[in-house]
């Protein structure tokens, strides 16, 4: 049925839509008719992404299109392999549900600069598309750093604000960085096969230097995009200072970009080092573990959330990490799950994170702050956004019946069947890491979710907060509506993800069929169903008995004392006060403590901490001051003294002339 | 036909002097402009074959460079009618007669394959700047006039010394001087070492110095921080280049001599790493902004350095950034003297929020930093992406390695000057004066973006194939 | 089949029979009488009975917080095996949706505090969330400690797996699990020493200051609510502490039984005579907990 | 004739060094004459008289002995100085440096071959050594108008060099380089005129704003 017209030309049409969905914003004179232009454009094209991503994912061949491009870098190829779909169909759904978005959530009448971000947002997923599908290295780092260009203009959009300027230079430096290492990585690989084009996978067997050379720049170029620790430190700024769509394309589908590329280098290799896995499996549950507890005491909504995308990054790359230590123990289980788990949550992260992030959006048009102290009470003014809120954050704590969980049930199964039987069963450590990581996923959500939504309000803000527009509800309600799908029936991402881990992990369909039997994907949707039946059972008894007894309405009860006001709840500073204290060993904490002299603090008195990032503030910052130091020193040679200028001539005629010839 | 490109800006010069009206005569420069680039088009399309002296030539190193400063002028000069209608206070008559006069000896660089008469036309771009960057009569620039016109003069004088050895080991050889480039590639095997090589270390400390390398770049700061935009982006691209070509005719004579290549490579590529690694220092918090383009150029005539010293696969890098150093400065060039002109001043402490003041020239100023800073889909990112894979490519990973950390240092220098002045609200306490956006003075740089643009994505055939060329006059077998 | 009645009639049944237990045995060591064993169940039928009042800051969440957490309970209580017998529903892997369940059940117990918008109940749920994180690292130590002896990745036979042999051979590992099975059940339950559930002083409990403000049946949902997750995970310690099997069905079950009140009377044992710990004090035993599971996993794997 | 050249050229030194001694600009700038003139007399000692050779020393003789030095003096009186200040260096220790470099000239001109006719001359030594001269000036006097001079004498030191090619040369070339030293000197001297009007002094220390912080 797919067969009449090859899938790749539509992905390639759609990332054209895209690129140029921004273009007829600019002329038309009317802005706000090119934003929806621009969004009918973007939706559009994500309808043929998708339709090409399934026609792929059923087993359409791909075409791979030559582009004879006269730069000195070989012909430019662009083609779709699975590993490509699997990054591409949340692309083309999160872009999609942005676009939408965007359009009343970032209306041309009220800011000036939307003609721009939706010029640049549809660059931004393009570029993406082209990142996904280039095979050749030079075309593929063109698409990588349009990429990381345009989000920076997405990150900046709210230019003025000194904040925003911060974290930009800093995105800039951790992405230009990061590029140099791409830049080392790709012409040591150009060296090595004699060509630009990507080596076909496995086909690649190097030096063992030179590997280590590759696979650690590859790392830093890749990692850092993803936000792999300790190359996180660009992510919580930026993420919590772009527009909350930029947010969410950025987090939900930009940080996949990076682990594409490490997918993607670690296939050239015939065989990958053996460090390598247990490389990226540390420095994943470095992530998660350091992720989450740098979420778990933050107060600013967005960057909790950006904080958390840490740790999901940190999830994806244990995932890869356990199937490459599987390759390695031959532990067919722990390659199969590993991957299973990595492309699971892939999809799922984009759909719980682009949700959360959108959602943050409504909260800060309805309340004007980031702060989550600042709200409460909102789950009564917004009786749409609250409860996809609330799917949100339960999927992203991986709890069932959700999708977060299917991903981590891969993993779980992975590292504890073949993990604990292995001969070096350290990969089985993974299941206490990741309860750690969940258990403390679950107090960051319920802190998140119910100190926003529950509760009084805590600021007249919040007291007026207001439900947003169904163009905006709408994008959040699909996006929750995939995470209660998935979640709910499992076997559907397992049938979507198959193909792609029998490609990446070059096994064969009855091996696969027979792990995957062994991770309960049916018994899973049976509880799931169970577990619905049982919460409609019991709940609609207690409806019933609640109808026929008395019930009254009271002040919440205040243990005794008469007055409650709103400003004695529970904080979200308060919520997390005990565990960063725990945490003091992982996320390093400011608190600034009143002191005081009587028994009742004086009016105004406040206590509040903030969490250091210790790369950015610890190391960074000072080495960039010392370096800045240094160069100011280095700087005196040029003093402003001709005859001294004159010296340098006349030096350096002597030393050439007394280089050894 | 070629002289008509030597002649001709000297024809508008002397129309510029008669022009009596200080609001007409920069109309002189567009004309002249057009014509030229004109010329240039069709001479790029089909050259006439050497002159029956050999002295005149114009070949495809030789058509590089004529393109590049002709397109450099011609916006130059589209964007001088906007610039000096604002600047209607200051006599232009040494502006454009300087211009002009320039223009025509950097023709005459390009075109000549005597390098005696090329050291004269270099010695007369010199010595035409000069009025130019005293344009604003002040204390500043004339300290800056007085370095540039010494240190360029001690430059040119010990590149003329260098040209003498080289004669003078052709005398050695045959009882002949000459320093017409055919011959002298053509006995290159035969001449002396010992001067050969006085000769090319010389003459790379003389054109050295004219283009910048450091350490002895040190007028480089003064001069184009203290000049206008405009003479600051002549001086980058088009006095830059020509030295440059002259650096490349000895780079053709030490590759026909065999030996003494691997020593003027070397040398390149150490002033080369010297080059970025001076700018990276001076770059980052450099708080006035055409100082800091100042250090850019340096980078980028170090990178170019690099490219030649690599050989190989990175000449047509280093070839084609030549081309592409220039247009992108010419953009940060004109856009940073709008900005300069709208805020009086170009210390980044006051100028901010240009973004918001000047959409236009904030925007390109921004957009040519993310150019030079080799950032696709702008063409820098081309060439120094050709220079550096090729670095690899040849094994010389220290090489490799160290130009990607000062593009990386250059960059955080370059984003911490540039993007706290395009970006923020614009200071209250600085009285905004008149100066607009206009399509004269935001059109020219905005064009070169564009044409910047078009050669990162798909650079014309024609231009493949003259840089191949060039690449092959300088030892790569296409 | 039987069993399987027999398991969802003990599952739904017996777990408030073990909060009177654990009553009359504080009450028999402050030299009281003490309430009827069926006290509970006393209460939970009048609670059933009892009108409901309602914060006005409460939301729907309010009232879908102990519905939830109960289903999940549930759910978790027919995955367990009990008295030797396979659970109801059993497949490999479901260890692990045992323990995501409690999660879940946390997830919803603790916003529907924080629904109230009372500051102790916020200090409660803060308390459970944190305490949990660091219980959560010992559940799973323990459970891939015992899938790692009985190569399974099923609870029914991860559970039954323990037997006296394997006590003997590898006592040690066992005597660590059990201990750091023991806390996280006092833990997970807040039972002395982590915390009271009788005290009158809200600023220093953590499950009860959750609860203050439900009412009437959902009072009684909550109450039996952690009756029964006190019996899921006190069946958890019980089939490993006690792994006897005698082969005969209805045997074995009246052993469990009898393990399960025995376990009750220990842990009320356990209430009279320790006090509650200092809150600050309450996570350092966990990471010790959590300490002695690691211990037991690497004893297993050597 | 031939040895005559060579003495002359023992006088170019000798010039050289006095000019490293002296701190009163007028003398330098006479010294710079003769020595511009020796240099316009040179051509004529060594090779065949001819018509050429007649306009290139009436040339030289002009420029550099006559031309050059007028307008250097010129602005000298315009600006009211008699003496260079302070050098960065004190005249004795220049004085010993010009010396050892001109004894280091003779070494290194060792080690470049000669035609047989130059075999025996002194042009390679006495061109370095007064390149070097010009050098040591350059970098060692304050007064703008006395780094002209050294630019004038690093000038000649490339001019002596020239000398052993102005046969073989095309004069075009020869003319070119003179006229751009006379272009360059003269923009050099109203560049002098104004940095006198701006700065009321030419001491070239006080052009010094143009730095780095």
């Amino acid at each position: 049925m797919f067969s009449a017209v090859d899938p790749t030309i539509y992905l390639l049409a759609a990332a054209t839509l895209m690129a140029l969905s921004g273009v007829p914003g600019l002329a038309l004179n009317r802005p706000a008719w090119g934003q929806h232009l621009a969004a009918f454009l973007v939706v559009v094209a994500a309808f043929m992404g998708e339709y090409a991503a399934v026609a792929l994912l059923t087993g359409s061949p791909g075409v791979t299109y030559q582009v004879d491009w006269p730069l000195p870098f070989g012909p430019a190829l662009l083609s779709a392999d699975l590993l490509s779909v699997i990054f591409l169909m949340p692309l083309f759904l999160v872009a999609g549900c942005v676009s939408v978005y965007s359009v009343a959530y970032w209306p041309a009448h009220k800011h000036a600069s939307a003609g721009k971000l939706t010029l640049f947002l549809g660059i931004f997923a393009a570029s993406m598309v082209i990142v996904v599908m280039a095979r050749n290295s030079v075309l593929f780092i063109m698409a990588w750093e349009i990429m990381a260009l345009s989000a920076y203009f997405l990150l900046t959009s709210e230019q003025q604000n000194p904040d925003v300027q911060r974290v930009g230079i800093v995105y800039l430096f951790a992405t230009h960085t990061g590029s140099m290492a791409l830049f080392a990585m790709f012409s040591l690989l150009r060296e090595a096969t004699g060509t630009f084009a990507f080596p076909l996978s496995h086909s690649l067997s190097l030096p063992v230097t030179v590997a280590a050379v590759v696979i650690i720049t590859a790392l830093i170029g890749f990692g850092g995009k993803a936000g792999l620790m300790p190359l996180h430190y660009w992510l919580p700024g930026a993420h919590a200072n772009a527009p909350s769509h930029v947010s969410a394309m950025m987090s939900g589908v930009m940080l996949k970009m990076g682990i594409y590329g490490i997918l993607r280098t670690l296939s050239f290799f015939v065989g990958v080092p053996a460090w390598v896995g247990w490389l990226i499996l540390l420095l994943g549950a470095w992530s998660a573990i350091n992720g989450i507890a740098m979420a778990a005491g933050q107060r600013d909504l967005k960057r909790l959330l950006a904080c958390s995308s840490i740790e999901n990054i940190g999830i994806i790359f244990i995932g890869i990490g356990l199937a490459l230590v599987g390759v390695q123990l031959h532990a067919p289980y722990l390659v199969v799950c590993g991957l299973f788990g990595a492309f699971i949550h892939i999809i799922n992260h984009g759909l719980f994170k682009s949700l959360l992030f959108l959602g943050s959006g409504v909260l800060i048009h309805a309340t004007g702050t980031r702060e989550i102290d600042r709200m409460g009470g909102l789950a009564r003014r917004m009786p749409i956004t609250s409860p996809l809120f609330l799917i949100g954050s339960l999927a992203i704590c991986g709890l069932p019946p959700l999708n977060g969980f299917v991903g981590e049930l891969f993993l779980y199964v992975g590292a504890i069947s073949d993990g604990i039987i292995a001969p070096l069963p350290l990969a089985a450590l993974v299941a206490p890491v990741l309860a750690l990581v969940g258990g403390l996923a679950v107090m960051t959500f319920v802190k998140l979710y119910g100190i926003i939504f529950l509760g009084a309000p805590r600021s007249d803000a919040a007291a007026h907060g207001h439900e947003a527009t169904a163009t905006m509800t709408a994008p959040m309600f699909l996006l929750a509506t995939g995470c209660l799908a998935a979640g709910m029936v499992p076997v559907l991402l397992v049938r979507l993800v198959s193909p792609v881990v029998a490609f990446y992990g070059d096994v064969a369909a009855p091996a696969l069929a027979r792990i995957t039997s062994r991770v309960p994907i049916v018994p899973l949707t049976i509880v799931n169903i169970l577990l619905v039946v049982l919460v409609a059972v019991i709940g609609a008894a207690y409806l019933l008995r609640l109808r026929r007894l008395p019930r009254a309405q009271g002040s919440t009860w205040g243990c005794a004392y008469p007055v409650p006001t709103p400003r004695m709840q529970y904080t979200g500073t308060s919520f997390s006060e005990m565990m960063v204290n725990l945490l003091g060993a992982i996320v390093a904490t400011n608190r600034r403590r009143p002191t005081l002299a009587t028994a009742f603090p004086a009016a105004g008195t406040r206590f509040s901490y903030t969490l250091t990032e210790t790369v950015l503030d610890r190391i960074l910052t000072p080495v960039f001051a010392g370096v800045g130091l240094a160069f100011s020193y280095l700087r005196r040679v040029q003093h402003g003294q001709l005859h001294i200028y004159v010296l340098y001539i006349f030096a350096t005629l002597c030393v050439l002339i007394i280089w050894p010839h | 036909m070629l002289y008509a490109l030597v002649l001709l800006p000297l024809l508008g010069a002397l129309c510029a002097w008669i022009v009596p009206d200080n609001r007409l005569r920069p109309l002189v420069l567009p004309v002249t402009g057009t014509i030229h680039i004109a010329l240039t088009a069709i001479l790029l399309g089909a050259a006439p074959p050497p002159s029956p002296g050999g002295w005149i030539w114009l070949d495809p190193l030789g058509k590089i460079v004529l393109l590049s400063i002709s397109l450099l002028f011609v916006v130059c000069a589209y964007y001088a009618v906007g610039y000096l209608a604002y600047r209607q206070e200051r006599p232009n008559r040494v502006l454009c007669m300087g211009l002009l006069v320039c223009l025509s000896a950097m023709s005459m660089v390009t075109m000549t394959q005597h390098l005696g008469l090329m050291w004269v036309a270099l010695e007369t771009t010199t010595v035409s700047m000069a009025p130019l960057i005293y344009f604003n009569h002040n204390a500043r620039s004339i300290e800056a006039t007085w370095k540039y016109l010494l240190l360029c003069s001690v430059g040119i004088g010990l590149a003329l010394l260098g040209l003498m050895f080289l004669a003078y080991s052709t005398y050695l050889a045959h009882h002949d001087a000459t320093l017409l480039l055919g011959p002298l590639m053509a006995s290159a095997r035969e001449l002396n070492p010992a001067w050969l090589h006085a000769a090319a270390i010389f003459l790379l400390v003389g054109y050295g110095t004219k283009m910048g390398l450091a350490p002895l770049h040190a007028w480089k700061p003064d001069a184009y921080g203290e000049a206008p935009g405009l003479v600051g982006a002549m001086l980058a691209c088009g006095l830059v280049n020509c030295a440059l070509l002259s650096i490349l005719r000895v780079y053709q004579i030490c590759l026909a001599s065999g030996t003494e290549i691997r020593f003027f490579q070397q040398a390149l590529l150490g002033m080369g790493l010297l080059s970025m690694a001076f700018a990276a220092v001076f770059m980052a918090r450099q708080a006035d902004f055409k100082r800091m383009l100042a250090y850019s150029s340096v980078e980028h005539v170090g990178i170019i350095a690099i490219g030649l010293g690599l050989g190989k696969g990175a000449l047509y890098g280093a070839l084609f950034h030549l081309l592409n150093n220039g247009m992108t400065k010419v953009v940060l060039f004109l856009s940073s003297g709008n900005i300069h002109r709208s805020y009086s001043n170009k210390t980044t402490d006051v100028v901010k929020g240009a973004l918001t003041r000047l959409p236009w020239s904030g925007g390109l100023f921004l957009a040519g930093f993310i150019a030079i800073t080799g950032s696709p889909p702008f063409s820098p990112f081309i060439s120094e992406y050709t220079i550096v894979s090729s670095a690899f490519i040849d094994g010389r990973y220290w090489v490799g390695g160290l130009f990607l950390l000062f593009l990386v240092i250059v960059f955080i220098g370059m984003a911490l000057t540039v993007l706290p002045m395009v970006m923020g609200a614009p200071p209250v306490d600085v009285e905004p004066n008149d100066y607009k956006d206009r399509l004269l003075t935001v059109g020219p740089p905005l064009f070169m973006m564009t044409l910047t643009l078009l050669l990162g994505v798909w650079p014309p055939e024609f231009l493949v194939v003259l840089l191949k060329d060039g690449a092959a006059m300088l030892g790569v077998l296409s | 089949m039987t069993d399987i009645i027999i398991h969802c009639a003990v599952a739904l049944l017996f777990p408030p029979l073990l909060l009177g237990v654990i009553g009359k045995t504080k009450a028999a060591f402050a030299g009281r009488v003490g309430a009827p064993y069926l006290q509970p169940y006393y209460d939970l039928i009048k609670l059933f009975r009892k009108g409901s009042v309602f914060s006005e800051t409460t939301t729907w969440v309010f009232r879908a917080g102990p519905v939830i957490t109960l289903s999940a309970t549930l759910i978790a209580a027919l995955l367990i095996p009990l008295g030797r017998h396979a659970a109801v529903i059993s497949f490999s892997g479901d260890l692990i949706l045992f323990a995501y369940l409690f999660g879940l059940s946390r997830f919803f117990t603790t916003i529907a505090a924080l629904d109230t918008g009372s500051s102790f109940e916020g200090m409660g749920a803060a308390r459970e969330v944190t305490f949990s994180c660091l219980a959560e690292p010992t559940l799973f130590f323990s459970l891939i400690t015992l899938a790692r002896m009985s190569r399974s990745l099923t609870l029914s036979n991860i559970l039954t797996h323990p037997t006296p042999a394997i006590w003997l051979a590898s006592g040690a590992s066992m005597l660590l699990l059990v201990g750091a099975l023991f806390i996280t059940l006092l833990a997970e339950n807040s039972r002395i020493p982590f915390d009271d559930p009788n005290t009158h002083l809200e600023l220093t409990m953590i499950h009860e200051v959750m609860v203050l403000d439900h009412s009437g049946p959902a009072f009684g949902i909550i109450l039996y609510g952690a009756a029964l997750k006190l019996f899921v995970l006190g069946a958890v310690f019980v089939n490993i502490a006690l792994p006897i099997a005698t082969g005969n069905p209805l045997i074995d079950w009246a052993i469990f039984i009898l393990a399960m009140l025995v376990l009750a009377v220990t842990i009320g044992t356990v209430e009279s005579v320790m006090a509650r710990l200092r809150l600050v004090r309450i996570p350092q035993l966990l990471v010790g907990a959590t300490i002695l599971s690691a211990f037991a996993l690497m004893l297993v794997l050597r | 004739m031939i040895v005559l050249a060579d003495q002359l050229l023992v006088l170019v030194m000798l010039i050289n060094l006095v000019m490293l001694g002296t701190s009163r600009l007028i003398f330098s700038i006479r010294a710079v004459a003769v020595q511009g003139v020796i240099l316009g007399v040179l051509p004529g000692l060594i090779h065949p008289f001819s018509f050429h050779l007649t306009v290139i020393t009436v040339v030289i003789i002009l420029a550099k002995g006559i031309i050059i030095p007028f307008l250097i003096s010129d602005a000298v009186r315009k600006a009211h100085i008699r003496r260079e200040v302070e050098p960065f260096i004190g005249y004795v220790p220049t004085l010993l440096i010009g010396a050892v470099f001109t004894a280091l000239s003779f070494a290194f001109a060792q080690n470049l071959p000669l035609a047989p006719e130059h075999k025996d001359l002194l042009f390679v030594p006495a061109s370095i050594a007064t390149l070097l001269t010009g050098f040591l000036l350059l970098t060692t006097r304050r007064k703008a108008i006395s780094q002209v001079i050294g630019y004038l004498v690093l000038e000649n030191g490339i001019f002596v060099f020239g000398l052993l090619l102005s046969e073989a040369m095309p004069a075009m070339v020869e003319a070119g380089a003179l006229l751009d030293l006379l272009v360059g000197i003269f923009i050099m001297g109203i560049v002098i005129n104004h940095i006198s009007r701006e700065f009321s002094s030419i001491d070239t220390s006080r052009l010094q704003t143009l730095k780095e912080e």
